[in-house]
């Protein structure tokens, strides 16, 4: 019994990735999209964390001039 | 209202506490973008699922005309009313834009290969769109190309005043130029007549990209405003 | 009136003692277009079709090269401090310094595109009026390259910066400078396109000149 | 009776304040030397009262007017000789002389007052070198010849003396008193001794930042 109701979900699945035959367009636009903004906002908050650092390591050395 | 905003650590201080707020509701809102888009809208009767690729494409387009104009837009308030913050979202707002043109020719191409057969066509939307990611390419080299910050936030913010000018009349010529040669067998892009189960999620995903946007700009201007303090401490350092 | 005389004159002064630097120029120029036919091949139907667009991308190029010496000799001596404080408005310094690049780059380009015509096997009637619309359209190239040429002051590799910057500008003058030999060659009046060379032109000279002066301004502080 | 007059500049370079709260008032006749170490602003404030830097707040007045207002006529009454000497290297010394004069008061830059000039400075027997075969003394005694030929009621010379020997530096000397008894000022920012009779002096070290800079322009 599973198998049959297995079997059509697989096909289920395989007809919505094949997206009749567009599959390989749709797809990699959602993920090249979904990728490059992911990216760039991974590459702000990291340029973001390391000014934090920075600014934390001069501020204290600048505390220890003035003690 | 504008002012408001000048005081930088304030700004940091509102900047911070909305962050959150913004980054799920673009979570929330790209989710059940895609999933409308991807799950239950119909397929187009012309194009079939390729379509799909329209809640993808229309946005970053519409992300690319709306992030030059906002760039255009603060580097002229930053010219006239010398408002720091405005130049910092000029500079923060440049990659952002750059990435949406780069997505919109991209996923452009991507949708246009089943109708046309060829990756790029030079359709008048397509060349400009190429058009506009050279003018952000020339805007990020010159606000880089400066030891000097502020010289390079001041030329780069006429080059993008320069740049706004020149748009339209860049699009008459580039449309007229394609109608002169117009290949016979381009497919009109927009063809798919919008019915409303489509057009919900196309908002949706416009939407997501815009807070994503206010994200991004976010997290850039706070680490913009850090550097500076950075540079300030640094020539306090040499100069004593 | 004077000050952009003397400017002028001086200016052409100085090209013609370094006479080999306009020389470079219009030489650059006439290499591109040569370099063509063996990279699309030498038919003569083909060149002929290529002929207008060639001649056009190789000018704009030409163009570019030339302007990045444009303020910058002056900006690196000093002249240009002493230029924007002297009595005269700096936009009229601008202006002549952009008529003498004209002069110096523009008209030679002109005096040598019969020659690449003939090179490309272009007919005579498109001959005309590519000269026609480099006349009108080599100025425009000028002025907004003057803006480009005043916001690199002081970059650091300005020489391609200023053609990432201002190539995308100089697209209206291109299409409709090709265009208007394009259609003269396709047996179609002129007319239009060359009008809207002269509309460009005549929108360019004011708004330029005024952007390059306020840059210069904002690049000698 | 023109009178140069500004209050509390405020002038800010590269996001660092240079200096506040400077004034200063300056009449016909008299001389202004400006003093301090390196980096407390003499160039700037000097390219404030020229007009190629906008200062951050305060005015600065020629009469009643603000030099703001009018920036070409502001220009056209003074001299400024910055580090730079704007020779042409290809153009003859008389050539670079002339075409400022022929600049500065609408083209009647006539030889005779060049010639004049380069005499009074020494080096009216380089007339026709080109520019690239002169030393830097010679240099700066062509660009101090451009200020001579032609006159203009406000001097602004930033460390003049640099690269002059002596015998330049007492020419240029007398050429200051000559130019002020004609009424003319001047405003010098220099280190070495040069004599000057009865001028003020202001030390640009009073003026460094007082108000803590990150509130103002991050």
């Amino acid at each position: 019994m599973g198998s049959y109701k297995d079997g059509k979900v697989m096909d289920q699945i395989r007809d919505f990735i094949n997206m009749e035959g567009y599959g390989g367009y749709v797809w990699p636009s959602y993920l090249v999209t979904a990728g490059l903004m992911i990216i760039l906002l991974v590459i702000t908050r990291r340029f973001l964390k390391a000014n934090m650092a920075t600014l934390e390591a001069l501020e204290n050395t600048a505390k220890e001039d003035v003690e | 209202m504008l002012h408001r905003f000048a005081n930088p650590t304030r700004f940091l201080r509102i900047a911070s506490i909305a962050q959150p707020w913004i980054a799920w509701a673009t979570i929330l809102l790209a989710g059940t973008g895609l999933y409308l888009g991807l799950f239950n809208s119909p397929a187009d009767y012309q194009q079939g699922e390729s379509v799909r690729i329209m809640y993808v494409h229309v946005p970053a387009a519409w992300m690319a005309m709306f992030c030059y104009t906002s760039m255009a837009i603060a580097a002229g308030i930053g010219l006239i009313w010398k408002h720091p913050l405005a130049d910092i979202a000029a500079k923060a707002t440049a990659p952002v834009g750059a990435c949406f043109t780069f997505l919109a020719l991209f996923t452009g191409s991507l949708w246009g290969k089943p109708m046309w057969g060829t990756w790029w066509v030079w359709d008048a939307r397509l060349t400009s769109m190429l058009v506009l990611l050279f003018l952000y390419l020339g805007y990020i080299a010159l606000i880089n190309a400066f030891d000097d910050p502020a010289r390079g936030t001041k030329s780069s913010s006429i080059l993008v005043l320069v740049g706004l000018i020149n748009v339209p009349i860049i699009k008459f010529s580039v449309d007229w130029w394609n109608t002169l040669h117009q290949p016979a067998s381009v497919l009109r892009m927009d063809g798919p007549s919008i019915d409303e189960s489509m057009l919900w999620p196309l908002l949706l995903m416009a939407l997501a990209f815009k807070t994503y946007y206010i994200w991004v700009l976010l997290v850039r201007i706070r680490a913009e405003i850090i550097s500076n303090k950075i540079r300030i401490l640094r020539l306090r350092q040499v100069h004593g | 009136m004077n000050g952009f005389m003397t400017v002028l004159k001086r200016d052409l002064h100085l090209a013609i003692r370094q006479g080999i630097d306009s020389m470079t120029v219009v030489m650059f120029f006439v290499l591109i277009v040569i370099i063509f036919p063996f990279g699309v091949g030498p038919e003569p139907n083909i060149l002929a079709r290529v002929a207008s667009g060639v001649i056009w991308v190789a000018a704009l190029l030409a163009s570019t090269l030339s302007l990045e010496r444009l303020f910058q000799i002056d900006y690196e001596d000093g002249s240009l401090e002493l230029l924007s404080l002297s009595s005269v408005a700096l936009e009229v310094i601008v202006l002549a310094k952009v008529t003498a690049h004209w002069l110096t780059t523009g008209l030679p380009l002109i005096i040598t595109a019969p020659l690449l015509a003939v090179l490309l096997n272009m007919n005579k009637e498109g001959l005309l009026v590519l000269i026609l619309a480099l006349v009108v359209g080599t100025p425009s190239l000028s002025l907004v390259g003057a803006v480009g040429a005043a916001l690199i002051l002081g970059a650091r590799r300005g020489g391609v910066l200023l053609a990432l910057i201002i190539l995308p500008l100089y697209l209206p003058v291109l299409i409709f400078g090709v265009s208007a030999v394009d259609a003269i060659i396709n047996g179609f009046e002129a007319k239009a396109q060359l009008l809207i060379l002269g509309a460009f032109f005549l929108a360019a000279l004011p708004l330029c000149t005024w952007a390059a002066a306020t840059s210069i301004k904002q690049a000698i502080e | 009776m023109n009178i140069f007059s500004a209050e509390n500049l405020f002038c800010v370079r590269g996001g660092r304040t240079v200096f506040t709260g400077l004034g200063f008032t300056l009449k016909a006749g008299e001389a202004l030397v400006l003093v301090g170490p390196n980096g407390s602003g003499k160039s700037s404030l000097l390219r404030l009262m020229a007009g190629l830097l906008k200062p951050a707040s305060g005015i600065l007045r020629w009469g009643a007017e603000e030099i703001s207002e009018d920036p070409e006529g502001h220009g056209g009454r003074l001299h400024y000789v910055g580090h730079h000497d704007a020779i042409k290297p290809v153009l003859s010394v008389s050539e670079n002389v002339s075409f400022w004069a022929s600049l500065m008061n609408g083209g009647s830059g006539n030889g005779e007052t060049t010639l004049g000039a380069l005499n009074t400075l020494g080096i009216g027997h380089l007339e026709k070198v080109p520019g690239r075969f002169l030393s830097a003394g010679q240099k700066r005694r062509v660009n101090l010849a451009r200020i001579l030929s032609t006159p203009a009621p406000l001097w602004l010379l930033d460390e003049p003396t640099t690269a002059l020997d002596r015998e330049s530096i007492t020419s240029l000397e007398t050429a200051i008193i000559h130019h002020r008894a004609g009424g003319g000022m001047v405003v010098i920012s220099t280190h070495s001794d040069m004599q000057l009779a009865n001028h003020q002096v202001i030390d640009l070290a009073g003026f460094a930042e007082t108000c803590p800079m990150l509130e103002h322009s991050l």
